[in-house]
């Protein structure tokens, strides 16, 4: 017996743009078109394997457990080999990613890809690492995972050099250079303490573990999980954020959206196999600090996206705002918010990569020094007086293209700040009526979550608002930017995408309540993973005899 | 102390004779590092452990390997050969960068001008 | 005890990294991270317990006996931790030159405080 | 087709129209005003169509599931009072079509302004038609979204900018409370369907939440209908284009507060909470709003706080809670809408026509345009109340409610006479529009001359006016069934008995109206002068401008407190964030300790210390401290220093049997010194201490908390691993490795086949790092910049050149090669025997120490040492190196060594060995792992290659850019 | 018997090379100058060579050969790279 | 032999690889003799990319001889400069630098002979200047600079010349 030649597909995310992205290193870089055509049919590739994941997650089959399988790397059997593990999150997170890295790529071939060497091959590894994240089941193999997309990331960050993207990478790597010395001591520590880096075993082992030994574990958890905050950029640990994805040029910025949610994906994941309802002593294991640690977050990336001068930075601080929401959520350990939480993670998700491309093709057109906001001018200004200036009262025909570039603001703004009619609103919807909806009285701190959530949103309206009209609406002496067809087409169907979610939203949130579900029952988790036999025999040279002692 | 491999006698005492020695002579080119005068002076002190000190040691490595797995096991000579080639690399630039520095800088030390040859 | 050596050398290895992350200049910062990476290396090499003279390495011919040898996982977990901070130590090297070169400082914040 | 269809045909087709406008080119005013017209008037058509369905069998209903899980379902719900508003919305909506035809300017790009408005007109109608509260936030929000689209239209101008700026921000946070209070609602019934809803009015108002849910949801009504304080962005909305504002300050927009009020008060009114909440805020609306009306100089001004006013004045009656003050409340609703309408789009037209809204310039029109003034005149007198006109019937309702006894308090009991004193202010307003436009001597200074507008753009008014009179003459005979029905939905319940007619006898109502017609045309009198003057606002509140307080509290909260919260509460300083990263990873490894007891050492024997061991240790420590303190003025005493703490640690890896580990360690160890070498020299001098005695407090405090922060993670790092040592293993995955890595990996290295069988796929992602990280470094420098002082080249060399050159037989770069020549000879014939080295690490790693890494950092060394020995340029004329190529095909190599275990229907990276017999060699084992770990050292070698040479580049690259720098002088 | 004297001896021997170790040290610590750091971490380099010989001695394999090896071919990799820096200001010229 | 050098570039280089490759696998299987063989070709032809210079290794005798000589001077001068070390404080106060010219011009000839002065603890060739074939030294005992250049030049540039030219 052999392995079925599609359950290959489960490495293919990982695997593809490898080879690709190590084959153009064999071609010169005066080979773009080349380059170019391969990456697309690489990252379109990504897309239908992650579609046909998604879809093989949802089709239960008679032999296997309706929604997940699991790939033994090597054919050895888990938890001693490495095992990728397919389950409904994984596919969704593959899914994001595929989308995510579709829209950028295309986005970017316009004119992004010129701005440095090997481009391709950066961006196609940092999805090979943003896939692995999300598939591997081993502990270790995640640290690996981290530090390919991270490399990839600080290459990222630097395309295109310049000394703003000098400077950022300059606080970006260390603190997160720091970030990966605290995995390896997390991962390392619960290796001493429990003999196993699977995470599947791991969630079988915590409930055994002899007191002294759980408080150890849970110290290893603990700096694990600093590690992963900084990554998901939870207040304080995320003064790095908004600065560095403003400096990364358009492209890479709309692909690091999903790098926090690798954080948080991690956080989900481990939380909730390790300190879920069936972790014993260990049970709810830092599930406060998420809660308030994510509130915390959603506070400060309000008051950030308040003060942000450039539209870039605003749009680092609405990803501390969607990170705080999204850890708080988890932190509130209700598998109803948490699968809101999903849903509004697949939103900011596709809303933040929307922005930061769309920021980019609105400021291509201003002039040098217009991000000095006019703020003085809504106070002085005198409304009156602009009046009597302005006697002619007759539009300006503004170009299509502005026209457009609004149109994708206004729907970027409803997004983030969660109002009508796309997804952003359902997602904090689904969130805020869980929160409510619980058991028992409304207590402080889901008042507080309630109040932050709202608040954030109305912030991010403000903002937006402020920064669309300063763009967009001041009479422009900028020139009209030129954006290319393969700009807009990304940004629109990143916001289509959410105006899809919106429209099914039926089906988009049952997809995250069953995920939810799944992530609420480890032991289930466990027995897939661990039941995992190697295919067939062995291979010559092995014996026969394969398979856990 | 005990977990030392088990020889015979007598290439106990040979094995223990060379390595002390050669541990002892490393140690005085080392303290010779350290009570030497001056730099010039010092760049003669590491030689002491680069050369009888390895060797001393090289050959109790290959008496005690040679006789516990009773066949000629002579592979650390290479030890010594790329020890006795590379180590003058070092010095050699090392010297030559010191006389540099401190004639810029006017240190004493080094002769301003390079010594006249001595003629036989 | 070796163990309590260990741990102290660890701990001074890490507290030295540390001290120098935190300075302003880039220097410093890598020079600390290059102590951080040697102690968090030994931290993992420790979690395999204290072994001496039991290389994890077979003897032809011999069955592997567990408790005859080190534990290989933390020393394999050590050797890709090690590339890794290579590779960092690398990429972090170039950017500290790059920032230098463009703001003309080596300071942290790519900008001389006031 | 049903009822349910038509009224969701109803919702979508403004969207559709909308959608479609949005498309139009940018002059097709023509094309884009008929798809508007249309539309509307296809909307109107259908509620028409419907009345009959909503009269005879409840509301018309559709449903389609949306989010059931949420409790949120698409739901339509159609009954008399959504009725009533649904017809204000599509029949005025086709007017205002109608006039915006005409008064929209043809350089306008009016699809856009249709589009929008069409879209509005959609919103609105959801709102009303909403079956589900959430759906009806939606919708709301959706309001308010292109309500600011539509002020904004002309944003051009800052009025238009700020005051759609502030109505967007003011409703939609008043939506965001609505949101929250609907999921309040949610809670306490259970469910968001409004007939669900409408029928739990007792558990509603006995619940513990309900004030929470009351508050938040009147917020919600407030901000968008106007109510005092939140009524100032209403003035300022009017930026808009009128036509704009004849629709959503008429009948739509600041309705939909009204209609929420309505459509919960049911089940919400008839608390004392409503109460003392609702009716102050209608109050001091309604007199506050009549009060600045009277003031204002510009005409779309005075109709704007009119505006206010009217909405004070039914929140007023809802807030009374009586069945019959809803009536009343509904009734004023109508007939608001339709006489201001009506009179904004007269405004409009006056500005139209003379160019100016200002009442100071604006004078004796009725000779210009008589027919256009008889008609406002008609609207001003409904709104001021006049008999036979709508106005009148609803204002005499009030004035009953206003009589009639509610709570018995205070505040009840003054309402007659609050209620008299608005109607004076109405009064007075209203006289000022007629008088102040229309008549007095002939205006001067007026930009255009002012005529007759086009017919079709007065038709609307025409119509709303016939309606006007039309109620207000025979009300039961018009109004009277249409009201009945909306009452009906209202209430949710039969309604109470109410005449619409005209007379019922000498009541005090009526002497209130005549009190406030008689004190509004004294009080008229009485301000002439005052209003002649030319003073903008009303005399007390003219210092207040709501705009300008919500202007500085929002800058002050939203971006100066914003601004200094962020920096308060953030950072953009590397040093502080590093500070936090590890002082919470501390603090986060210890909680467990706090929360699970303390943790003792294990029990685990102690291993024997070996003396010299302590004593590496020692010098181990010793370097790493003064690598600590010298790291910062002695950058290259540092840098020998952490060597020395390297090798300790060497030392100790092989101290503790783990030879690969130091054998890597030690490798890395070289490669790494070079690396930072090669560093170095682009750095700066490093200036001497700037604290020659004793640093300041500041800095002395912030070194001790960096050094308890280090102490502390130190520390806890020797305790944690401490503890463990401590400890017996767990009974751990290692077994399996140990007791297969011969059997079934084929090595005798047991970390070996971990790192290419057993966990392969570490190491493939660890060379891809390895690999990004040469990418980036290669990427960066291609862009490198070299700071203007460390271009020109090393003082030593310069001072050797300038030697060589004043020497006659000499040229510069001899003396380099006179000192080099013995060194460079050796390292040359290094070069094989390093590379038969790095082969032999390679071919023992499975076996013995080494492997693929080891063995390619070696012969990157081999390359890095002649290019030390010899200089990039005559390396790079003697040898080829492409380290791109290299590592891509590394990567290559053991991606496809990996991807060939599928032939065999295995998974990735399943390894394959067996015993070859080879002639004359023997029995040699050849696995599939040793394949992947070629991959490895071709990655290897490329990358660190790459990485030290593209860094030794950059010496020449600047000695070039020193050279054409001088040769340019 | 023998194993004791050989186990003695080459403890004496790494004490005696770990005070070597420390006196390179010393000098690499103290300076005064940048040559004279150079100096003491070659020394330190062979020094910590013959550790590693001491250790395989006494553990009766030749595993931590390869480790003594690469010092002693490219242990001077490191210091030339130090040297070279110091005469020219540039390791690659 | 022109044909041996086309297949076989550095026949000695060849040998010393070998040799190295059996030392290192500590095996004299035909087996590693073979993939020693390879690995050594392998070498040589990475050799030819370098040029070095053309070796001249003409006397294998006089070169044992020289190795010879050099192992006891490596002993003697151990011995003495391990008293200097450990003698009194003005023992450690003759040290100072002297030139001298050398005969010898081949490079391997200097090259070995710059290892020798290495090797032998007490002398440190400091600076070789190939055009004047000035030798400088820094020697650590310099009482006598004229016996220092004598035991130079007779005991082993002779030797190498005979080695080398
Ligand atoms: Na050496
Ligand atoms: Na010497």
């Amino acid at each position: 017996m052999t392995m079925p030649a599609v359950e290959h597909l489960a490495i293919l995310p990982i695997l593809l743009p490898l080879a690709v992205g190590a084959f153009m290193l064999l071609f010169d870089e005066r080979r773009r078109l080349f380059k170019m055509s391969l990456s697309l049919a690489t990252v379109l590739a990504l897309l239908a394997v992650a579609i046909t994941l998604f879809v093989m997650v949802n089709t239960p089959s008679d032999e296997r457990w309706s929604t997940m399988f699991v790939y033994p790397l090597g054919n050895w059997p888990p938890p001693f080999g490495i095992v990728l593990v397919v389950d409904r999150l994984a596919a969704l997170m593959l899914l994001l990613t595929a989308v995510l890295g579709s829209a950028t790529l295309l986005f970017a071939m316009a004119r992004w890809h010129n701005a440095g060497p090997r481009f391709y091959t950066l961006f196609l590894l940092l999805l090979m690492g943003l896939n692995g994240a999300f598939l591997t089941g081993d502990l270790f193999n995640l640290f690996v995972f981290f530090e390919i997309l991270l490399a990839a990331s600080y290459g990222l960050v630097l395309h295109g050099s310049g000394t703003a993207r000098v400077r950022a990478g300059l606080h970006y790597i260390p603190i997160n250079l720091i970030a990966s010395s605290l995995f390896l001591i997390g991962v390392s520590l619960i290796y001493g303490v429990t003999g196993t880096l699977n995470m599947a075993d791991l969630s079988r082992v915590v409930p055994t573990l002899a007191p002294q030994s759980r408080v150890l574990m849970e110290a290893g958890a603990a700096v694990l999980g600093i590690a992963f905050l900084v990554k998901a950029g939870m207040w304080p640990l995320s003064f790095w954020l908004p600065t560095t994805y403003a400096a990364a040029c358009a492209p890479v910025a709309a692909m690091f959206a999903i790098m926090t949610k690798v954080g948080i994906y991690v956080i989900m994941r481990l939380f909730l196999l390790c300190f879920g309802d069936e972790a014993g002593a260990s049970e709810d294991f830092g599930g406060l600090w998420l809660y308030y640690g994510g509130m915390a977050t959603i506070a400060f990336g309000g008051i950030g996206v308040l003060a942000s001068q450039s539209m870039q930075r605003l749009g680092g601080y609405a990803v501390l705002v969607s990170s705080g929401t999204l850890l708080a959520a988890i932190g509130t350990g209700n598998s109803a918010v948490i699968s809101g939480a999903l849903y509004y993670l697949a939103t900011s998700t596709l809303a933040i990569s929307a922005y930061f491309l769309l920021v980019e093709l609105i400021e291509r057109g201003q002039a040098a020094g217009a991000d000095v906001l006019a703020v003085t001018l809504e106070i002085f200004g005198d409304p009156e007086e602009d009046i009597a200036d302005e006697d002619e009262e007759v539009g300006v025909a503004i170009p299509a293209t502005i026209a457009v570039l609004g149109g994708a603001f206004v729907a970027c703004t409803a997004l983030l700040a969660g109002l009508p009619p796309l997804s952003g609103f359902i997602a904090k919807f689904a969130m805020l009526s869980a929160v409510m909806n619980e058991a028992g009285d409304i207590d402080a701190a889901h008042w507080a979550f309630v109040a932050l959530v709202v608040a954030s949103g109305l912030a991010t309206l403000i903002a937006m608002t402020r920064n669309g009209i300063r763009t967009l609406w001041m009479p422009a002496e900028n020139e009209i930017p030129r954006v290319r067809a393969i700009e807009a087409i990304p940004i629109g169907a990143l916001l289509f995408l959410c105006a899809t979610m919106t429209v099914m939203g039926g089906p988009t949130m049952r997809y995250m309540e069953s995920t939810a579900q799944i992530l609420y029952w480890p032991s289930e988790y466990a027995r897939e993973v661990l039941g995992t036999k190697p295919a067939g025999a062995a291979p010559a040279g092995q014996p026969a005899t394969g398979g856990a002692p | 102390m005990s977990e030392a491999p088990d020889l015979p006698l007598w290439a106990a005492l040979l094995v223990s004779f060379f390595i002390v020695v050669g541990a002892l002579v490393t140690l005085i080119g080392s303290i010779g590092l350290w009570r030497l005068p001056d730099f010039y002076a010092r760049l003669h002190a590491p030689s002491l452990g680069a050369t009888l000190g390895t060797g001393s040691i090289l050959i109790g490595s290959m008496i005690c390997f040679s006789v516990l797995q009773s066949r000629p096991l002579v592979h650390e000579v290479l030890i010594a050969l790329f020890v006795t080639i590379t180590t003058p690399v070092t010095l050699m630039l090392l010297a030559r960068a010191s006389v540099y520095r401190d004639r810029i800088e006017g240190n004493p030390g080094p002769p301003e001008q390079d010594p006249e040859p001595t003629e036989l | 005890m070796m163990e309590m050596i260990l741990s102290i050398g660890i701990g001074v290895f890490a507290a030295s990294g540390v001290w120098l992350i935190l300075r302003p200049r880039t220097y410093q910062v890598i020079i600390g991270l290059s102590l951080i990476s040697y102690a968090v290396n030994l931290f993992i090499f420790s979690m395999g317990r204290v072994r001496i003279d039991a290389p994890p390495i077979l003897q032809p011919d011999v069955p592997g006996d567990p408790a005859a040898l080190a534990d290989p996982i933390p020393q394999a977990l050590v050797l890709t931790a090690i590339v890794i901070g290579f590779a960092m130590t690398a990429l972090f090297l170039v950017v500290l030159l790059a920032a230098r070169g463009r703001t003309g400082t080596d300071h942290v914040d790519g900008r001389e405080p006031e | 087709m049903s009822d349910g269809t038509l009224l969701l045909v109803a919702l979508v087709l403004p969207f559709l129209g909308s959608l479609l406008a949005g498309f139009l080119p940018t002059h097709a005013r023509n094309a884009a005003a008929v798809l508007a017209g249309s539309v509307s008037l296809v909307g109107v058509a259908i509620i028409v169509w419907l009345y009959a369905a909503v009269a005879d069998d409840g509301p018309v209903r559709l449903w389609l599931a949306w989010l059931p899980m949420l409790g949120l379902d698409f739901t339509l719900r159609l009954d008399g009072l959504a009725w009533l508003f649904a017809i204000l919305i599509f029949g005025i909506g086709a007017l205002v079509v109608l006039y915006a035809r005409y008064y929209m300017s043809p350089e306008d790009p009016v699809p856009r302004f249709f589009s929008f408005l069409l879209a509005f007109m959609g919103s609105m109608v959801g709102v009303v038609v909403s079956g589900n509260m959430v759906q009806l936030v939606f919708f709301w929000e959706l309001t308010s979204l292109f309500s600011f689209l539509l002020i904004g239209y002309w944003h051009h101008t800052t009025a238009a900018r700020d005051g759609a700026r502030m109505a967007l921000i003011v409703t939609a946070s008043g939506g965001l409370c609505l949101l929250v209070g609907v999921l309040l609602l949610g809670r306490i019934v259970g469910s968001y369907d409004v007939d669900q809803i409408l029928a739990s009015g007792d558990l509603l108002r006995d619940s513990s939440l309900y004030v929470p849910a009351l508050v938040l949801i009147l917020l919600g009504a407030f901000t968008k209908s106007a109510q005092f304080p939140f009524h100032f962005w209403l003035p300022h909305a009017m930026a808009a284009p009128t036509p704009v504002s004849a629709y959503l300050h008429s009948a739509t927009m600041v309705k939909a507060g009204i209609f929420l009020l309505m459509r919960l008060w049911p089940v919400m009114a008839g608390t004392d909470a409503w109460f003392y909440i609702v009716v102050p805020a209608g109050l001091i609306t309604l007199l506050l709003g009549a009060f600045a009306a009277i003031f204002q100089q510009d005409l779309k001004g005075l109709l704007a706080y009119s505006t206010i006013s009217h909405l004070g004045l039914i929140t007023l009656l809802l807030g009374l809670g009586s069945p019959l003050a809803a009536v009343a409340a509904i009734f004023h609703t109508l007939n608001h809408a339709i006489f201001k309408a009506s009179l904004f789009m007269a405004a409009g037209i006056i500005d139209h026509e003379t160019g100016t809204r200002d009442l100071r310039k604006l004078s004796g029109l009725y000779r210009y345009m008589p027919f256009t003034a008889t008609l406002a005149m008609v609207a001003a007198a409904a709104m001021a109340g006049v008999p036979l006109l709508n106005g009148f019937i609803s204002k005499e309702m009030f004035f009953a409610e206003a009589v009639a006894d509610h709570t018995g308090s205070l505040l009840d009991d003054s309402l007659p006479y609050w209620a008299t004193l608005a109607g004076v202010f109405s009064v007075t307003y209203s006289l000022r529009f007629i008088l102040g436009v229309f008549f007095g001597p002939p205006p001067v200074g007026l930009p255009h001359r002012p005529h007759e507008p086009a017919h079709w753009m007065r038709f609307p008014i025409e119509l709303l006016v016939l309606i006007c009179l039309l109620i207000g003459i025979v009300p039961g005979l018009t109004v009277g069934p249409v009201l009945a029905t909306a009452v009906q939905g209202l209430l949710n319940a039969t309604a109470p008995y109410y005449s619409l007619a005209l007379w019922h006898g000498f009541t005090l109502p009526l002497l209130m109206s005549f009190i406030a017609l008689a004190g509004g045309v004294v009080l008229y009198a009485a301000l002439r002068r005052y209003l002649d003057s030319g003073i903008e606002g009303p005399p007390v509140l003219r210092e207040l401008k709501g705009q300008r307080i919500f202007e500085k509290v929002l800058v002050t909260l939203s971006w100066q407190w914003a601004r200094a919260a962020e920096a308060a509460l953030g950072t953009r300083r590397l040093q502080p964030q590093m500070r936090i990263v590890v002082g919470l990873a501390v603090v986060a490894a210890l909680a467990p300790f706090l929360a699970g007891g303390a943790v003792g050492t294990g029990t685990l024997p102690g291993t024997p210390v070996a003396p010299a061991f302590a004593l590496l240790w020692a010098v181990g420590i010793a370097c790493a401290l003064s690598a600590a303190y010298q790291a910062k003025y002695h950058r290259f005493a540092a840098l020998v220093l952490v060597g020395g703490s390297g090798l300790v640690t060497v030392i100790t890896f092989i101290w503790l049997s783990a030879p690969d580990l130091a054998v890597t360690q030690l490798l890395v160890e070289i490669v790494t010194t070079v690396l930072l070498l090669l560093g170095l020299r682009w750095l700066p001098k490093r200036i001497e201490n700037v604290y020659p005695n004793r640093p300041p407090l500041k800095v002395l405090i912030r070194r001790y908390a960096d050094f308890t922060i280090a102490c502390s993670l130190g520390g806890l790092m020797a305790f944690l691993s401490y503890c463990l040592m401590t400890r017996p293993l767990p009974e751990s995955v290692s077994r399996f490795f140990v007791e297969r890595a011969y059997s079934e990996g084929g090595g005798r290295n047991i970390v070996n086949v971990i790192l290419v069988d057993f966990r392969g796929f570490d190491t493939m992602g660890e060379i891809v790092v390895l690999c990004l990280a040469a990418l980036t470094v290669f990427a960066l420098l291609r862009r490198f910049r070299p700071a203007p002082e460390s271009i020109e080249s090393p003082e030593q060399q310069r001072i050797q050149n300038a030697y060589d050159e004043a020497a006659p037989d000499r040229r510069p770069g001899d003396t380099a090669t006179d000192d080099m020549l013995i060194p460079r000879l050796i390292m040359h014939w290094l070069f094989p025997v390093i590379a038969v080295l790095a082969v032999y690490l390679f071919m023992r790693g499975h076996d013995l120490p080494g492997g693929g890494f080891a063995a390619g950092i070696t012969l990157s060394i081999a390359f890095v040492v002649q290019y030390m020995a010899s200089g990039t340029r005559w390396v790079e004329d003697h040898l080829r190196v492409l380290p791109l190529r290299w590592m891509g095909l590394g990567l290559l190599t053991s991606a496809a060594t990996g991807v060939g275990s599928w032939w065999f229907g295995y998974p990735f990276l399943t390894s394959h060995f067996q015993y070859v017999e080879l002639p004359f060699i023997g029995k040699m084992p050849t696995a599939s792992a040793l394949l992947f770990d070629l991959g490895v050292f071709l990655l290897v070698v490329g990358a660190t290659v790459l990485i030290l040479i593209a860094l030794a580049h950059q010496s020449l690259r600047s000695s070039r850019a020193a050279q054409a720098a001088e040769g340019g002088e | 018997m023998s194993a004791m004297i050989l186990g003695w001896s080459i403890t004496a021997a790494q004490v005696l090379l770990a005070f070597a170790m420390a006196f390179a040290a010393l000098r690499f610590i103290r300076g005064p100058r940048a040559q004279d750091r150079i100096i003491g971490l070659d020394t330190f380099y062979v020094n910590a060579m013959l550790m590693l010989l001491t250790l395989g001695i006494r553990s009766g394999t030749t595993l931590y050969f390869e480790a003594a090896l690469i010092i002693g071919l490219l242990g001077f990799v490191g210091t030339v790279a130090l040297a070279k820096f110091l005469m020219r200001g540039e390791v690659i010229e | 032999m022109t044909a041996l050098k086309r297949v076989l570039p550095y026949p000695l280089l060849f040998l010393a690889l070998l040799a190295m490759w059996l030392l290192l696998m500590q095996s004299l299987s035909p087996g590693q003799i073979l993939l020693g063989t390879i690995v050594a070709f392998g070498g040589c032809w990475l050799m030819v990319a370098l040029d070095p210079p053309p070796t001249g290794l003409r006397r294998p005798v006089a070169a044992m001889r020289l190795a010879g000589r050099v192992f006891v001077d490596v002993f003697r001068s151990n011995v003495a400069v391990g008293s200097i070390i450990l003698g009194s404080d003005e023992r450690r106060t003759h040290a100072g630098f002297m030139s001298l010219r050398l005969d010898l011009t081949n490079r391997y000839g200097l090259a070995i002979l710059a290892i020798v002065m290495t090797c032998t603890p007490g002398t440190q060739w400091v600076h070789y200047d190939p055009a004047s074939r000035v030798l400088m030294l820094h020697v650590l005992d310099l009482v006598d600079e004229k016996q220092w250049a004598r035991i130079i030049k007779q005991r082993y540039e002779s030797l190498l010349m005979e080695i080398f030219e």
